[in-house]
């Protein structure tokens, strides 16, 4: 299983936090990434970052592991 | 006693932090603090509540990352970060940076770059209650 | 409710000094502190005491043209300064300023400020208590 | 009356946190100055600023009046 998190105005847009999608060898993070983008287009539109297992990353060729938790992030607004 | 980088839903005391970081050494010179705030009033609406969202395990992991690399660079003696999550008050306070240093200067250097780079690294998210409705809020470049 | 400017013997509250510049204001979003304390040591003496001397009347007035300078110049919502005089132990606080702004910028930028001319404008002086003797402190140019 | 204060390691040279002199008429803060100089040699090496009525002056032809207060401080060292 891939575990994708959501939060703040693109879990809003989603309308949920957190969703499961099936591991299948040789999955890309552009493959959950695209997947998604087309189901939930107005919340990808506010996605900037990328964090895989926590780490941000831009690379959309990395190869994914079951059990790895995906965050699609807006631009950070704390503090 | 609490934990030098936190998370947390309830209101912090600037008096417990210094009184923390002071515990830590008695070479500090210097002691920088920021804290944030919630502005009653943003971008001409006026606002009653800030209601934050974090991915926590990565907040928290960027946090700890940010205070182990302003004690390397600043050669600080000692560092704490608390940021609020959930539901907080206008005029309340969401943010506290402090910093212990030999002196003050570079308490004063890494205070500053430690909030800019939490706003820019930690993934929190703010979304501003005003009577005409919510938002959140989309950072300026 | 205690002057935004004040010279004292007793310690000060960091939470008080807040508490009293939010209370001023709802537009404040960010604060600033910078605290100076009594080191244990100094320039490679063990320093057991700090023990102050201000011309008070004056070192007053100069604090107060200090505040109504910094909130001019960095368009303050409100500052506060405290120094104490008399003995201070090693570790203790001996000077708090706290700066109130709409924007974190200028209020770290003004608490800089204000205590590098504090240092340079305010006559106060300060003697070092050690286990090999009292010595006045020069400071650097 | 002119009142002279002292202050800090200066005070603890002179031995005295206060002093008054007497005024007289034409009185310039040079003349107190070089008086206390003459007296008090090991103090005035350290002193670096001069204060009339709580303002700081270098002007050492200034015109002192009846009651002024006079400082003669050693650099500071607070904060």
């Amino acid at each position: 299983m891939i575990r994708i998190l959501f939060f703040g105005p693109v879990a809003e847009q989603v309308a949920v936090r957190e969703m499961q999608l099936e591991f299948h060898a040789g999955m890309r993070l552009m493959d959950v990434a695209s997947h998604l983008q087309a189901r939930y287009a107005e919340a990808f539109r506010l996605v900037s970052f990328i964090a895989v297992n926590s780490l941000q990353t831009k690379d959309m060729q990395l190869g994914l592991s079951d059990g790895d938790e995906i965050a699609f992030m807006a631009k950070f607004s704390g503090g | 006693m609490l934990g030098p980088v936190r998370i947390q839903i309830e209101d912090f005391s600037s008096d417990d932090e210094l009184a923390a970081l002071r515990a830590g050494s008695q070479r500090i010179g210097g002691i920088a603090t920021f804290i944030g705030c919630a502005r009653d009033f943003s971008e001409g609406r006026e606002v009653s509540r800030i209601s934050f969202d974090a991915y926590g395990s990565m907040a928290l992991a960027e946090m700890n990352r940010l205070r182990d690399e302003a004690i390397e660079k600043f050669s600080l003696l000692d560092t704490r970060l608390v940021h609020r999550v959930g539901s907080v008050g206008a005029g309340e306070q969401i943010v506290l940076i402090a910093t212990g240093a030999e002196h003050r200067a570079p308490a004063l250097e890494a205070c500053h770059w430690l909030i800019d780079e939490l706003k820019q690294r930690v993934p929190i998210w703010k979304k501003e209650i005003t009577p005409q409705g919510d938002a959140w809020v989309t950072p300026h470049p």
